[in-house]
């Protein structure tokens, strides 16, 4: 489904993203691990086209979308969420999601009126619906910027969702949750992967996640691809663990779309 | 809090829109007329000097007993002064409050690109019932922009008639300084005023004096670099200069005709440079440049005009010097047309007051008569001036010969 | 009378402007060019009752499309840039019309006068209003008018879709087109729709000015147009309502009687009120105190 | 020998756009503080140009008292403005949250009206004469010559912006606003005081733009209030060319501008002149919106 080719981002001498190849089939949870700075959400960046590529390509569903602008990746059903949340936070819940429904389905066959202008009824059902699923229906009054933490999250996801989006790239979101979140997190993507049919790209940190949830993953190290495999075959490996031990202590920030 | 502070601003605001209209009721007869001109921004001082020389000369017509109202008894000037800031909308503003209130005539404003509008919004010709524009007298004795009181009947203005006064100064020139031929003109363009009296004064009556105009250059009012200007000028060698160009920019380019050594024979300025601001700006520079004035303090009129104007903190020159000739003329024709001066009179006493103007051939003016022209325009006396010492000095009374 | 209905004009006039502003500020944009947009509007609305002698209204439509059509071509290479360089680029661009208008020579004979802009020396006797017999009054309503439709059209906008989405531009550019929103597309809009809004009021402004110079529409115009969207708030059209009758009610007409001091207090009074209301006059948490208070009132009744 | 190209020989052109780069380095020191500032606090002053002129209009009122020699003259305007520069930051800044980023804006076109006010008030805004050094000097080859109090007032501001450039990049006080510039987290956490930074960079530019102002004033010899808004806007133009935060670029907009400006005048004239100049710097900014030395992607 989403095909990454030599894909390949340079800021200036650093080697954010370098030749990376990945594949993700139809139908999986895909996780990609690596320390922090090993260029996780530069590539969701570039799949997503927040900033050009240096070299390579993106395929997605076997067209070429290289470069193509964020809008447009999502008009192709690519969804996604960011490592630091990033909610219109002045805008209430509502709003939040009402101006997300841009997904194929929903905007596709609207005329121009009622896709900008008033909104019409399937989309302020859609919404009543993706309120729902986050739970935050008794909040949908309230600016975006006042929720709790892990409210903004379930927000965001929401959002992303709103576009009913073919491939889902969720970067860290279980960051900063505890244990009792991670696991109704865990339930969600499981969800969202069997029920909805949605193919979901994860980037994370947490473990418990990311080997419960994936069906494969690939492991990054210095823009590089090391490793590939199943959560299993991953845990074994050699030098995902030496690439974990040797930089788990330092800190940095990875992309530069998100500072 | 909030509401509180916002509440508290609308108070504010209505308490002083209504406070505008109010002024203390006077317990004899008065007659009200109502200054007007720009006292902030650059142009402040115009605003200052005016409203300083109508003071006086309010006072001085109240020292003397005051007006004579149609009934026979006497009522006193009063007079109100405000600020335009020499802007088109607040002038505009400034007027229908004017209008609105019980003065009789306006006198101002300073600025040319606002007495365009408010001659606008005037009502253009006195019977024309269709027209929906304001009816109110305006005396204007600074904007001084060619041929703006024919826009409206109402509209009269006290300013020198340029065209009029260059004609005669370019024959006294090719009079007085036969060996002068050719003639190079400076322009600031963007300024309504100078950019008028270039292209249709100065340009056209030298050619008329018999000289060739060789050039002319063009700057801006806020332009600071002249280099490029005076190097045209110097290039066209001209035997003297005539420069359309106010204060500021004056003393730029006729500092840079010195640093660049450019020395014509003879240099000519506007005349609303013939001011005080020249002087504090570049009077060495502006040595000798020769400008027609219409106020000079050579009669004991104009003296005792420009010490009043002094002890009220202003000062006389071409511009202010009007407004108490106005304020002059105003009184003249307010006893000579009968004016009531009672609340229900107003507007007639307004049309009495502005056909009145309309009648007048001739107004006595501080340094000689003042032709009244049909269209509302004066045809002034005037002298010419130069800069020498640092003072105003008069070179020559084309009147006396 | 007539002074508070001229100054109601003024009032409305400025309203006009500062909407045009506001609507751009909602993308995060602080667009300079509103002076410049606003002398489109009003050289060709007067132009077109002078000299094509035509009613105010389709003049003034003509005029407002005119600016608005050119906002749309200018604003696809405007837009490639954001933030200051967008704020540094429109003063540029507005700049740019008006020394057009000042060396925009076109005039006609009629009656033995010569009607028409003339460059520097401007253009006067717009006199649509005076010459059809409006009454300052009327024109004060013909203006409100306006200024109602076009405040009502934005705050259905704004309670719509499409407010929501010119909002989330403004408040995160990347987070908006992550969500599918096409940001060149809605700025451009947003700065169309203020292009012609400003167009109409640069109509209204050149006639009941009668007279417009290429001096009137500076920086100082296109400066007063952004502040007061910024010092009414920009949560609701009604800021920028309370922010002219703020600087145009209260500093220029309200504050005569402090003399000389009022145009000193002038800047001083706005650096205070940025000082108080950061966000301006109607900020977030006015909005939800009113609303808090709707809502209250609806339950109790 | 007599190339001409439409209608100007290659002299005229030499000439014109040296006359223009030595004028463009008033709005070169004048783009350096807007700058500076910015690159400090992401923030623009708009009254900036307005404390400079400020501050050459103190040292004109400090001279009407007691007579003073053009030198101290410009040294009181500097210090003038350097406390106008803090007043500035006091009234705009010190006290708006740094998220209400348009609250400041606003704030300083505020304080460009007072300033502008108050200057017009305490003159009646009538232009007042101001010391020069060597304003009729001319040096002249031939056909071609330069204004001595030009060329003097180019080499200060290239001083001016060498004492800058050693602040910035060799004391201690510059590391700290750099550091602040950068990353004003971590300065305030390794306990820099950022206020502290902020206001002495509103000091020093200031201070800076208090000599220009001296400049501009002793280049046309006379002050007047007219001056602020052309200015705000060409030093504003010198900044976003040269790229906002850069302080080499300010001063390459800076005399681009002045060269530009010239040049455009001699060939078009001077009605046309600052409408080309805008559309210039329209196009720029549209193709190159990084400016020449910009680094747009720190600041979006």
């Amino acid at each position: 489904m989403l095909e990454l080719r030599g894909l390949s981002k340079h800021f200036g001498g650093v080697r954010a993203v370098d030749g990376l190849d990945v594949t993700v089939e139809r139908g999986q949870i895909f996780g990609l691990i690596g320390p922090n700075g090993s260029g996780k959400s530069t590539t969701v960046n570039l799949v997503c086209g927040v900033f050009p590529v240096t070299a390579g390509s993106v395929s997605f569903e076997g067209a070429e979308i290289t470069n193509s602008p964020p809008h447009v990746a999502l008009g192709n059903g690519i969804a996604r969420t960011f490592q630091n949340i990033r909610l219109f936070s002045e805008l209430t819940v509502w709003q939040n999601l009402w101006v997300a429904q841009n997904g194929q389905e929903s905007v596709r066959s609207q005329g121009f009126f009622s896709r900008w202008l008033s909104g019409n009824r399937g989309q302020r059902a859609s919404v009543e619906e993706q309120l729902e699923f986050s739970g935050l229906a008794d909040k949908r009054d309230e600016p975006a910027g006042s929720l709790a933490f892990g409210e903004q999250r379930r927000l965001e996801l929401a959002r992303a969702l709103a576009a009913r989006p073919k491939l889902l790239l969720l970067d860290e979101p279980a960051a900063g949750m505890n244990l009792e979140e991670v696991k109704q997190l865990d339930e969600r993507l499981r969800w969202l992967n069997e029920q909805q049919g949605i193919t979901i790209l994860l980037v994370e940190h947490v473990m418990e996640l990311v080997m419960g949830v994936t069906h494969r993953i690939a492991a990054l190290n210095f823009g590089r691809k090391i490793a590939e495999g199943s959560p299993a075959e991953i845990q074994q490996n050699q030098a995902v663990q030496e690439a974990y031990l040797g930089r788990s202590e330092e800190e940095g920030d990875e992309g530069g779309g998100s500072s | 809090m909030k509401k509180q502070t916002l509440s508290l601003l609308s108070a504010v605001a209505v308490a002083a829109l209504l406070g505008t209209g109010a002024t203390p009721a006077a317990a004899e007869r008065t007659a009200k007329i109502a200054g007007f001109g720009a006292k902030s921004g650059v142009v402040r001082s115009f605003g200052v000097n005016t409203e300083a020389v109508m003071q006086a000369a309010v006072e001085h017509i109240n020292s003397q007993g005051g007006v004579k109202l149609g009934d026979g008894s006497m009522a006193m000037l009063e007079m109100s002064f405000d600020d335009d800031r020499c802007n088109a909308e607040e002038g505009i503003s400034v007027l229908r409050k004017i209008a609105s209130s019980d003065a009789l005539v306006a006198v101002g404003p300073t600025c040319s690109n606002v007495a365009e509008p408010l001659f606008g919004i005037l009502q253009r010709s006195v019977d024309d019932a269709g027209d929906s524009g304001l009816r109110i007298p305006i005396f204007t004795d600074t904007a001084i922009k060619g041929g703006l009181a024919k826009i409206s009947e109402w509209a009269f203005r006290n300013v020198p008639n340029e065209t009029e006064m260059y004609r005669t100064l370019f024959l006294w020139v090719k009079e007085n300084y036969p060996d002068l031929q050719t003639v190079y003109g400076g322009v600031e363009e963007d300024f309504a005023h100078s950019r008028f009296t270039w292209y249709n004064v100065m340009d056209t009556r030298a050619q008329e004096a018999g000289f060739e105009v060789v050039g002319f250059s063009k700057w801006l009012l806020a332009d600071t670099n002249f280099t490029q200007q005076v190097r045209e000028m110097k290039k066209a060698k001209p035997d003297f200069v005539a420069l359309s160009s106010h204060p500021f920019t004056l003393c730029g380019i006729l500092k840079e005709m010195n640093r660049q050594r450019v020395r014509p024979k003879l240099m000519i300025g506007l005349t609303s440079s013939s001011s005080m601001e020249t002087l504090q700006g570049c009077s060495k520079a502006a040595e000798g440049i020769i400008i027609p004035s219409s106020f000079a303090p050579v009669t004991d009129a104009a003296k005792m005009v420009a010490k009043l104007a002094d002890e009220k903190g202003g000062s006389a020159d071409l511009h202010s010097a009007a407004a108490w000739e106005i304020v002059e003329v105003i009184a003249q024709v307010m006893e000579s047309e009968g004016v009531m001066a009672t609340e229900d009179s107003v507007q007639e006493d307004r049309r009495k007051i502005r056909d009145g103007l309309a009648k007048l051939e001739t107004t006595n003016g501080l340094i000689g008569t003042i032709m009244r022209e049909g269209d509302g325009e004066a045809t002034k006396p005037y002298l010419y001036v130069h800069a020498q010492d640092g003072e105003w000095a008069v070179l020559h009374d084309p009147g006396a010969s | 009378m007539d002074f508070i209905w001229g100054l109601v004009q003024i009032l409305g006039v400025h309203t006009i402007i500062g909407l045009s502003a506001y609507v751009i500020l909602l993308t995060g944009q602080v667009s300079m060019a509103q002076a410049g947009f606003c002398a489109i509007g009003a050289y060709i609305a007067g132009m077109l009752t002078v000299l094509a002698e035509w009613h105010i209204i389709p003049g003034m439509l003509v005029g407002g499309l005119a600016a608005g059509a050119l906002a749309c071509v200018v604003g696809f290479p405007a837009l490639r840039v954001k933030g200051l360089m967008f704020t540094v680029a429109t003063l540029a661009f507005g700049e740019f019309v008006r020394l057009f208008w000042f060396n925009f020579d076109y005039q006609i004979s009629r009656g033995g006068f010569e009607i028409g802009p003339l460059g520097g020396e401007g253009f006067r006797q717009i006199r649509f209003f005076p010459e059809n017999g409006w009454s300052t009054l009327e024109v004060a309503i013909f203006v409100w008018v306006w200024v109602i439709l076009i405040m009502a059209i934005l705050w259905w906008m704004d309670r719509s879709r499409i407010g929501a989405v010119l909002r989330a531009v403004g408040e995160d550019e990347l987070a908006a087109q992550s969500v599918g929103i096409n940001l060149t597309a809605v700025k451009v809009t947003a700065f169309t729709i203020g292009g012609f809004i400003a167009g109409l009021g640069g109509g209204i402004y050149a006639h009941y000015t009668t007279h417009v110079e290429h001096l009137n529409f500076g920086v100082l115009l296109a400066t007063f147009a952004i502040a007061y969207p910024i010092l009414g708030g920009l949560r609701t059209v009604v800021g920028t309502l309370l922010a002219v009758l703020f600087i145009q009610g209260v500093l220029v007409e309200g504050l005569r009687f402090l003399g000389d001091l009022r145009n000193i207090l002038f800047g001083a009074f706005i650096v205070l009120a940025m000082n108080l209301r950061p966000a301006g006059f109607i900020d977030a948490r006015v909005t939800r105190a009113l609303g808090r208070l709707f809502r209250a009132e609806r339950g109790g009744a | 020998m007599e190339i001409e190209i439409f209608g100007w020989t290659l002299l005229d052109y030499f000439q014109t756009i040296v006359d223009g780069v030595l004028y463009g380095a008033t709005y070169a020191i004048i783009g350096i503080g807007f700058t500076l500032i910015f690159g400090v606090m992401d923030k623009l002053n708009l009254a900036y140009a307005a404390t400079a002129l400020a501050g050459a209009y103190f040292s004109w009122g400090v001279g009407t008292q007691i007579p003073l020699p053009a030198p101290v003259a410009y040294v009181i305007s500097s210090i003038a403005a350097g406390g106008f520069g803090y007043l500035v930051y006091l009234c705009n800044f010190r006290y708006i949250p740094s998220g209400a980023p348009l609250a400041s804006l606003l704030a300083t076109v505020g304080m460009l009206l007072f300033l502008e006010e108050l200057i017009v008030h305490s003159t009646q805004g009538m232009p007042q004469p101001y010391p020069a050094l060597f304003d009729d000097v001319m040096l002249e080859w031939g056909d071609f010559g330069m204004r001595g109090d030009l060329l003097f007032v180019f080499c200060l501001c290239v001083l001016a912006t060498v004492f800058l450039l050693y602040v910035l990049y060799r004391t201690k006080l510059g590391m700290a606003t750099r550091a602040v510039a950068q990353q004003p987290v971590a300065a305030q956490l390794c306990g820099m005081s950022v206020q502290g930074t902020n206001s002495t960079t509103f000091v020093i530019a200031g201070a800076i733009g208090g000599i220009a102002g001296a400049m501009i004033g002793a280049s046309v010899g006379i002050l007047s209030p007219l001056l602020t808004v052309p200015v705000t806007v060409k030093g504003l133009i010198a900044a976003v060319i040269g790229g906002l935060g850069s302080i080499p670029g300010a001063i390459v907009g800076g005399l681009l501008i002045g060269a530009f400006e010239n040049t455009f005048q001699l060939l078009r004239s001077v009605t046309e002149r600052d409408m080309y100049v805008m559309l210039l710097l329209f196009a720029f900014l549209a193709f190159r919106p990084g400016g020449i030395f910009g680094t747009a992607s720190r600041h979006e």
